[in-house]
């Protein structure tokens, strides 16, 4: 394998449907803690809209495979998440243009930009106790790798790594910020649902 | 959990069909999910939205002299762009839209999104960000002070403005110096249930408050003592007077441009002589009689310490489901803003003069 | 127990207190207790009154248009006849005054007691109890149907006949007609928590409702099982709808006399193709959002059964403290009920045209 | 002893007001279960009230005493039992007329006139769960009594006896009645308040 074919990333999309699914309501307890209990909740609901629209666009390239992916997000999970989660895609597909299939350089390519446009629209600073302390070190991750192979497992170790370091931070963006110190101790869910999709593309790709 | 609703996922738009059945000036969207009336002539369209569960706000502020249109969310979850967008699309008589945001993440990222989507079609827009909550202390650590109760006034008073024929510089302009008059505190004496999550958001002992709380069930800032109503009031006072300088950058779309200016603004002071319209909000569970008897405190408290209240409203406004509990906003306001106060509103859930 | 009060004993005045001061054309009597508005021109006195944790009923509804006065009673307790007694004395005109009783053995004592001392003091006085509860069956083995929440409507309706001139035996015939068009059910999702009792009233499992409730947090006339929404407002819809006959003793005040008249009086069938008032009343612990959803299910079987919703009214009007449930209210209505309901009322809880 | 004397009526009443407190929750409690759970705080009230009043109004014969209690007690209970409980006062003291002192004969005319009062208000029967299945009984004991001294605990025995009766009635007057069926099994509330009353004339003439 030295490249990831259009049909996992389909796979991988949906099995992140059935992820949400199963973790729906351990990410709205997350949420529960230092949120609005909602965020699995949303989860759930953007990824089972993705699932529904896949099939009329699931023979597209992967370009416009992660563009209907972002825009039914985008329209559909609402809250802190949706937009950017929906802003990776977008931004995820922009730089798989023309793409069948991504080799590690591509993929890398296509992270850069996706975590560049969370960070464009959340404005998150390292530390901040959000999505970004997973999508950070995940993209260094794969930065660091040689082959596709050695990069998806240290890519879900650094995701593993990012959400722990969440627990300790005190969250300065979101809905979490405004518990201030309170926020400490507790581990944020969209760094966890973050995680999943990584390490759900990890599983697609290189079996579980 | 029990809840009068039938499944959970129906919640929203079945309260809504509800709404719509039961005023018909009202109508309702289902794809994308917006609820509109028709407006008589060439205004501003007002438009406000957020997470459903903050009921009467917004759909039942929607009438005549107050909102246009309203964008319901899920419960507890900021709609999407694409509800805001076409809404704009469908009441937009020429003369623009006003989109008026609670500084939530969620919503700002949101209708920040549709004011690009609506500038790129053409469409004469505006957004104004709510941020009342002076339990949030500082803006750069956290997402800022968030909207709250003060969204119902300006609602209402921008409404009233549109209605006596402002464009929409003035009705932004308006709805932005009025949210530097604006400050909310809320507590919550129990917590709210999310019909998706089926159980109370937190537990709070017999003699525990949280204090500071947005309107979505969370926490609040802290976790108090409670003793009695009135003492509980005195402190939503000393944190509503509190001068404490509050800077935060403000976005105005640039409709030239086609991107945001920032710039840094200060709130308001309140100081003795000024006058007051003023709200005190139950959160969904608490009896609009013990509403009363947090007035009559309040009442007392700012009269005291030299306030005036001009103009008063007392009820359920902007809740949170079914959480115990209240917040108290208070508008400054001069002849100009009693004016508006007191002209004609025919809504759902505000009603006078017509 | 956690509530937004001070002491248990200062609770009622202290939120009368802040009515007053929220909305000053309402006066507080403290000793006997009552509240009252001063009447513009040479009206007939509609008062009303109960046990006080009903609000905004009675006193929310006192203004133009509505009523003059009302009596509190303590919390879930009827007033006593020296409040009734001394309020009638205060606020007649020369036109009399008539006395609105919600059907309770305690409300029906205490008032009529009141409606004695008033007329041996040749004041001109007249009574009408209100019996809308068609949870309760038969007034032969009880002590007759309730009166629920058709008493907002009819003090809305029999206040607006006022303003318009009606003397004191029209404003009583017209109480008494609408009475016998009026029908309630009640329902209790969760029961309500009495300040003085401090524990709940009673407790429900989570698939239990109590089914046909009064609005003192009582238990209903039967627990039943609780799925959902449409099917309970379907259940009592069938409540609502059944025609089985009920008559009563109907006591008038014979003001010749000096003693009550009493005739066996039935009350009005419904039959399709009428059209109705209806209310869906919260009793204090529903959000609003979710009595739209109980309204939507509410106005699909009655246009299912060929009636007519020719108006509504959605909100907390008659309540039982913090008791999460709510009511729905049918009154049966002609040109002229709908031509009252329409006429403008200035009240602190309802209010349009003025 | 031959009479109730006017400083034991005083008495009385003063124990009343400390017995009502005493017992405040649990009449209260009792009302919960088929009623609104107020009557132990109504009872409460109003003896608070004649106990507040009494200073003014102690040194006045029997009839006088009994009017005043009477007259408190209506414009301080409210609900059902406060004009019942009145209109028992108020006649009682009709049938007391020029008192300083009760023989048994004026003991049951003033009983008589008392529960002929309520009875005309209230419209109860026998077997309907109300107060006056303890009044009732109180009343027989005290006419088929010879003495005072016999009366007095023979109507405390009724009291208890009329009490007890009552929890196996279906309710027929006030709130209880809404309940059909469901009043069975319970002790009324009312009746339970008369018995207190009863019991502790007994105890303020006689001893504990
Ligand atoms: N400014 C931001 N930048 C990046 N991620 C953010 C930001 N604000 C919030 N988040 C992420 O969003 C998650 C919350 O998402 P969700 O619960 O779906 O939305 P909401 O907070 O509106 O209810 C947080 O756990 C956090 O990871
Ligand atoms: N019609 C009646 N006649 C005699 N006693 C009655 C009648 N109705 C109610 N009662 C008594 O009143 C008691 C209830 O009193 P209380 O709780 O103070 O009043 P409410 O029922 O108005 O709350 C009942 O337990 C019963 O003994
Ligand atoms: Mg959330
Ligand atoms: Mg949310
Ligand atoms: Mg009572
Ligand atoms: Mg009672």
């Amino acid at each position: 394998m030295t490249t990831i074919k259009q049909e996992q990333i389909v796979t991988w999309l949906k099995t992140c449907a059935e992820v949400f699914a199963a973790q729906r309501d351990f990410l709205t307890d997350l949420d529960k803690e230092i949120g609005d209990a909602d965020h699995g909740i949303n989860m759930n609901r953007g990824f089972e809209k993705v699932a529904e629209k896949l099939p009329t666009f699931e023979d597209q390239n992967i370009e416009g495979v992660l563009k209907a992916t972002g825009m039914a997000l985008m329209s559909s999970i609402g809250g802190a998440s949706g937009p950017l989660y929906g802003t990776f895609f977008i931004r995820a597909s922009a730089a798989a243009k023309g793409k069948e299939e991504l080799e590690l350089a591509d993929l890398v390519a296509v992270l850069d930009a996706a975590v560049a446009g969370v960070v464009a629209r959340g404005k998150a600073e390292p530390g901040d106790k959000t999505m970004c302390d997973v999508w950070w070190p995940v993209l260094e991750a794969a930065k660091a790798a040689d082959t596709l192979e050695a990069a998806l497992p240290a890519m879900v170790t650094a995701a593993e790594a990012g959400v722990q370091s969440t627990v300790d931070m005190q969250a300065r963006k979101g809905r979490a910020s405004y518990l201030g110190e309170r926020s400490i101790g507790h581990q944020d869910a969209g760094a966890t649902s973050s995680m999943l999709m990584v390490k759900t593309l990890k599983e697609t790709v290189l079996g579980a | 959990m029990k809840k009068l609703i039938n499944r959970v996922e129906d919640v929203v738009a079945e309260q809504l069909e509800g709404l719509a059945l039961a005023h018909p000036e009202l109508k309702f969207c289902e794809e994308p999910r917006y609820v509109y009336r028709e407006v008589c002539g060439d205004k501003v369209a007002l438009i406000s939205g957020g997470g459903s569960g903050h009921e009467p706000m917004h759909a039942g502020f929607i009438g005549e002299g107050m909102l246009t249109a309203a964008c319901p969310g899920q419960v507890f979850t900021s709609p999407t762009p694409d509800q805001m967008y076409e809404c704009g699309k469908a009441v937009n008589t020429g003369k623009g839209v006003l989109l008026l945001i609670k500084n939530y993440t969620g919503d700002v990222l949101n209708f920040e999104s549709a004011v690009e989507l609506l500038h790129f079609d053409d469409i004469p827009v505006a957004s104004v960000t709510i941020d009342d909550d002076v339990a949030v202390k500082d803006s750069l650590y956290t997402a800022g002070r968030r909207g709250v109760g003060a969204t119902v006034l300006i609602e209402k008073l921008v409404g009233a403005a549109i209605e006596a024929g402002a464009d929409l510089d003035e009705a932004t302009d308006l709805a932005r110096s009025l949210n530097n008059r604006s400050r909310s505190f809320g507590v919550a004496l129990g917590a709210c249930t999310v019909p998706a999550a089926g159980k109370p958001s937190f537990t709070l002992a017999d003699n525990e408050i949280e204090f500071g709380v947005g309107i979505h069930g969370e926490p609040g800032i802290e976790r108090r003592e409670y003793t009695d109503c009135d003492t509980l009031v005195a402190q939503m006072v000393d944190e509503l007077l509190d001068n404490t300088p509050y800077t935060r950058v403000v976005r105005t779309w640039n409709r030239e441009m086609g991107m945001y200016d920032e710039e840094t603004v200060a709130i308001d002071e309140f100081n003795a002589g000024d006058e007051f319209i003023v709200m005190v909000n139950g959160l969904g569970g608490t009896p609009e009689s013990e509403l009363y008897g947090a007035y009559r405190k309040l009442h007392k408290c700012l009269e005291d310490k030299g306030f005036k209240i001009a103009r008063n409203l007392i009820g359920n406004y902007c809740t949170a489901l079914d959480m115990e509990g209240f917040s108290i906003t208070l508008v400054k306001a001069d002849a100009k803003t009693l004016e508006l106060w007191d002209a004609p509103v025919k809504a759902p859930s505000l009603r006078w003069g017509r």
